[in-house]
């Protein structure tokens, strides 16, 4: 592989890292902030527990499949209004981040559910035996809990996500996967195409690593 | 269903002693070159007793691959320019039957109302894929707005390429069929004809529309040495009978005509 | 008398602190329906430790799930020191839990947080300030013995430990009531005595009232004032430890009790006898009078232990023994009727004549 | 909507339903074919256990992660040769399974190696302890024991690949979710884009429902 | 005497089962090295039950799991049944297995097989044809009284039956030895003995060496020949059970056997009596002899019992007794050293004089 050539799109590549960063980035923190309390809600509100609300439990979980079963692309387009409405244009990393978080909410959201579902029974009912509201059992009972499994959790997003973003070029978002698929798929460029892989591999084992790392440091089992 | 056939007759190459072969298929991008095939081509070759399936792809690479590949034997969503840089490229053969009516790519604007008005610095939206990125980077040359190396070939043509940028124009690749969608966002957008009239834009809103000589139209394009095919010979022959014309002008308006269709 | 004296010893005690009122709990499974709790209808004084004991699937968790109502009753009432809990509202109703403690076999500690914040998460239920939390912790942990844990996760501390932590979060906002689900289950037996210890000391110091399910008579001989033997979601037998060890009624119960009161002779000794074999029981005060050592003075029969045990229920002895007598048949029998007088409670299990 | 189009598409739709149920079909055989074995190879040699091979976990487990780093349409061209050489074929609904297949398998492992890791190590040693073979632990302990697991698994990966399955189009593969692109997408044409999605999300209901079912049928705990 | 007879009753004995040389098991930790077994050296005989008790972490559990490789030891040999198990290769070790069968307190059953296969599944691993696996295995559920359970899945019995399971499992392939975990540290007391019959009636009928760890000295006293205590990885002390009861040697030991023997008097009941209080100890035959009989009728004292107990341990009676003597000093005196002539085990707890 030509030297030179890699040098030459180290620019490209370092604006590209930092927009993949920028669009996972903003993802994530959404897909956390809003899928955190709705894998919450999905437990919480399910049969025989604190918040027991069948129906909004369905509704939530129907809402939660369906946007999963939408194709991405689609989501991206049928997204066109809410974006622009929301972030004030379409195209770009942050229009792009609009359409990767709301992918992401949902599968955030079951991974969530899925952790707390994990937690013993009995750690809540000795919760809710102590007289603790349910607000008091989802902050100091439920999210310490499941901790672990939920960092391991947003590293699976994660990982998505930088799966998803290379996506993000249909509306001009840029970011790693773009260029790999604009110049070294479309533009037969194979150093572009390898480098951008390599840092891809790169990106996705460091962030494993990490996540691994970060999640049993938080694990007091 | 109809997905095992499809593919169990790959082994049936398109050789030029198969012309027997009645079974085809034909490649197409998604959205309006498709479309043509559907009901200006696939009509037509029924009647000579062809079965045709057309086959939609929304890639730029992959139709010509199959069609180097034998899986399909004719597609069509390419200009020479293209044609003859990709074959190049991935050393193969491909040769064009006919040029196709191409709807023109068109410079559109909600901010500017004509091209000398573009601002210093202005944002354009160009397509990502580089057989539309070409043509986009065409029209910007033709108005004098940029200049590209002319070493660079017209299949890997980016904006990195542009050697004088002199209003300094802020490129933003977007997927080719998101373009339309993209118009309220930027200065400018470079829109594939096809794709702006499939979101109902008016073609004559454009700034600017291409200029368009016929090798950069799209064209029914197959494997190297099978010109002379059966087939090949009545995919030409439908598309110059007047039936073809009758289609376009009904289903495909605004497509700008090749040279032998508006001459004859 | 001394069972007597005992009673009044607690001063507090008299008033009702829980009443069930034909408490009945169902399950609804797919197989149908589950009768965990069949119309029970109890008192527990305050100041009691009341012990329940029964058979896996008796219905003895599903009986103190519903006192604190995390299992709703599908009939019957509940009152914990007056307050009807069926009635309350979430909010009433999370209050009244202040009130009422509870341990668990398995501990159930929060294992993401410290020992400190596992009881302070309790005092924030109760909404005491953080100033507040942090010294009532202390005093807490000092009182269960574990002041130089504060800072430690559960993982690092042993089944005892745990269940003080347990038992220092259920007391953290002065409870009137703890229930106990096996407390001690899990535990290794010099453990489950530390464990008794602190209960019993917890329940004379504070006068709180005690429900606490085991399966272990011995348990129950430790620390109870009065016992339950559940079957099939029923109360079978009921009554002060004292009396149901000594007078147990119901089959179950003197299977119960024959785990700490349990004499099989080994048959090979059996036939190694010659003479007449009797079980003698004692109760009480007659344990301390001597009637064995006056028979044998009184009467021309050698005594032979064969088995035997006295147990101090509740610091009350209670005292059982197979003994051989041998001797001419008619000094047996006067010895025999002797001890009949005496103790009211002679069995001969195999007479020589 | 106009009726009278959504009729006019329904036997396109309909085609396409079964190019989907035949992509996902194949790929999910595939990845369940190598997947699963994939899966327990990577528990069996990790540290600790009956099979440890640290090497080989470590290997099997980078290039597993090597897969799911790598953007899809990267993948799907990458493929093309070896799709090729394969199938005889690079275009269609068949062609599009190899890359699907790819890209699901080291999903599927990894959700298999998640699955058996749930079992309770103790199961294990009592099988080690009566002298069982690696083989009899691996297909009488594991499997069965992680059935339910595995079986929640696959309908994950059987959505995932629905979704993935969108992108077939680039190879021409057609299916549901491509038909949603290419009307939707490219024609700008709403109905047809309503109507398909509501297929696939009817078709991820049932496939949820049914794998929900079916794990707790097997599900003897 | 009793205890000879005993030993000589089973005729297989004698010969080493098991004979572990200077065990060593080391866990290397992020923490440092733990010592699971250090340095022990035993020989259990053919068709003895061998009983280890020690508290949590004492390295029973890295003792037994040694035994049959569960855990590679860092140092030292095991052999079983003259066979070098840490020199075997893979394939030989798995056959050694085979004759060695292991219960675990969790039971650890394939959730997703029938009781039956669970069983068919130890037989597999020996390659036994299918034919001969389902008469086995009929034949074993029949001797754990499961004939009934065949097809059901161990979710749906309790749990003494499914450690009959796992008994039926692990004596699937005949083994000659078998190992037990706490294999009723799960099981409440009444499920227990059934248990122990259980593995007594195995022990007896089949000559099977059994090996098993407990916390609980009933069990012990229940159903083993000898009993090691652990601590700190060590067999602090090790001896047949009688003796081990009848003369703990170590701190520990006595601690242990505290939890059957023990003799805490009600303080109020000290200072209620009078008299002298002492402590008599009975062993073995002498038991049957009636010492305290003949004391009472040759002195002119009153005897009274504070408490006590006579435990059979394998049938031979150890009886312990504490008594006030009430007399004048000098007939207390000779009745005292009457009985330290016939029972030479008499401790004066508290002298009236
Ligand atoms: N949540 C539940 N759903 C269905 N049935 C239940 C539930 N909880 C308990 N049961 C049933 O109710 C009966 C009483 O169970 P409970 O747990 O109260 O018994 P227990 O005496 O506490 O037994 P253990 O000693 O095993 O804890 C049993 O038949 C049990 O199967
Ligand atoms: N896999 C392991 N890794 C590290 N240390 C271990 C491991 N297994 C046991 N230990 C340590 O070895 C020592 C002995 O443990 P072991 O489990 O043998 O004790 P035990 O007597 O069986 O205790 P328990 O009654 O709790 O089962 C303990 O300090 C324990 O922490
Ligand atoms: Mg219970
Ligand atoms: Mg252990």
């Amino acid at each position: 592989m030509p030297l030179d050539h890699i040098v030459s799109i180290l620019p490209e590549l370092n604006k590209a890292f930092f927009e993949t960063l920028y669009m996972v980035g903003i993802s994530l923190t959404v897909s956390i902030i809003v899928g955190l309390p709705l894998g919450i809600l999905l437990f919480v509100t399910d049969r025989g527990l604190f918040l027991e609300q069948i129906l909004v439990k369905n509704v939530v979980g129907f809402i939660v499949n369906l946007v999963r079963s939408v194709p991405f692309i689609i989501l991206l387009v049928a997204l066109i209004p809410f974006t622009n409405w929301l972030v004030g244009t379409t195209i770009g990393p942050t229009a792009a981040s609009v359409a990767l978080s709301v992918a992401a909410i949902p599968f955030f959201a079951r991974v969530v559910e899925t952790s707390i579902r994990e937690i013993d029974k009995g750690v809540i009912e000795a919760a809710i035996a102590v007289g603790a509201t349910p607000w008091m059992i989802i902050r100091e009972v439920l999210l310490p809990e499941a901790r672990p499994g939920i960092i391991q959790g947003a590293t699976l997003t994660l990982i998505s996500l930088i799966a998803y973003s290379a996506m993000a070029g249909i509306v001009g978002g840029g970011g790693v996967g773009d260029l790999a698929i604009r110049y070294g798929y479309y533009r037969y460029d194979n150093t572009i195409m390898f480098t951008t892989i390599i840092v891809l591999v790169l990106l996705v084992q460091v962030i494993q690593l990490a996540g691994d790392i970060f999640s049993k440091i938080v694990d007091k089992r | 269903g109809g997905s095992d056939d499809s593919t169990s007759d790959s082994s049936e190459s398109a050789a030029p002693e198969a012309e027997e072969t009645k079974e085809v298929k034909i490649g197409a991008t998604s959205g309006p070159y498709a479309d043509m095939v559907t009901k200006a081509i696939k009509p037509g070759l029924e009647e000579k007793g062809y079965t045709v399936e057309v086959v939609e792809f929304s890639d730029y690479i992959v139709p010509n691959r199959a069609l180097d590949n034998g899986d399909i034997q004719a597609n069509l969503f390419q200009h020479k320019v293209y044609m003859e840089n990709f074959a190049k490229e991935n050393n193969m053969e491909l040769s064009d039957l006919i040029v196709v009516p191409t709807a023109p790519m068109g410079i559109y604007s909600n901010v500017f109302a004509s091209m000398d008005e573009i601002a210093d610095g202005a944002e354009i939206a160009i397509p990502n894929d580089p057989t539309n990125a070409a043509r986009a980077f065409l029209i910007l040359e033709d108005e004098g707005l940029i200049k590209l190396d002319e070493n660079v070939s017209p299949l890997t043509v980016s904006e990195n390429d542009i050697v004088e940028n002199v209003k300094n124009l802020q490129f933003v690749p977007i997927e080719a069929a998101q373009l339309p969608r993209s118009v309220e966002q930027v200065d400018l957008a470079a829109v594939p004809g096809n794709f702006a009239l499939a979101s109902d834009m008016d073609l004559l809103d454009a700034l600017v529309l291409e200029n368009m000589p016929d090798e950069y139209r799209n064209r029914v394009v197959v494997k190297g040495g099978e010109e002379e095919t059966q087939l090949s010979k009545d995919i030409i022959e439908i598309v110059e009978s007047a039936g073809f014309e009758e289609i376009i002008d009904a289903e495909f308006q605004g497509f700008g005509k090749p040279e032998w269709m508006e001459n004859r | 008398m001394i069972v007597k004296g005992h009673v009044e010893g607690l001063g507090e005690r008299g008033d009702a602190m829980i009443r069930v009122e034909n408490l009945v709990k169902e399950y609804k499974t797919k197989k149908g329906i589950i009768i965990g709790v069949d119309h029970v209808n109890v008192t527990i004084e305050k100041g009691e430790v009341f012990g329940i004991v029964g058979y896996s699937g008796a219905g003895k968790s599903s009986f103190i799930r519903c006192l604190n109502l995390l299992e709703t009753p599908s009939n019957g009432e509940i009152y914990i020191d007056g307050v009807g809990l069926t009635s309350l509202s979430k909010q009433e109703l999370r209050a009244a839990r202040l009130k009422i403690g509870m341990i668990f076999q398995h501990f159930y500690l929060i294992s993401a947080k410290t020992v400190a914040e596992n009881i302070a998460f309790a005092l924030k239920a109760a909404n005491h300030p953080r100033k507040e939390i942090n010294d009532r912790v202390h005093e807490l942990l000092e009182m269960v013995g574990l002041a130089d844990k504060a800072e430690v996760y559960p993982a690092q501390l042993s089944g005892g430990q745990k269940q003080r932590v347990g038992i220092a979060r259920a007391l953290a906002n002065n409870p009137s009531v703890l229930l106990c689900d096996e407390a001690t289950s899990a535990l290794d037996p010099s453990t489950t005595k530390s464990i008794l210890k602190l209960l019993k000391k917890i329940n004379k110091e504070l006068g709180i009232t005690i429900v606490l399910i085991t399966h272990e008579m011995e348990v129950v001989k430790e620390i109870c004032d009065r016992v339950a033997v559940m079957q099939d979601g029923k109360f079978v037998e009921e009554g002060p430890v004292y009396e149901v060890f000594a007078h147990p009624q119901e089959e179950l119960t003197k299977h119960f009790i024959s785990s700490v009161l349990q004499f099989d002779l080994p048959a090979a000794i059996v036939e190694h006898c010659a003479g007449t074999i009797v079980k003698i029981q004692f109760k009480g005060a007659v344990a301390g009078e001597g009637v064995i050592s006056d028979m044998l003075q009184q009467f021309n029969v050698k005594g032979n232990f064969l088995h035997g045990k006295i147990e101090y229920i509740q610091d009350i002895p209670l005292g059982i023994f197979i003994m051989e007598l041998q001797g001419s048949s008619s000094a047996v029998a006067d010895a025999i009727s002797y001890l009949e007088k005496r103790t009211e409670q002679v069995e001969v299990i195999r007479d020589a004549a």
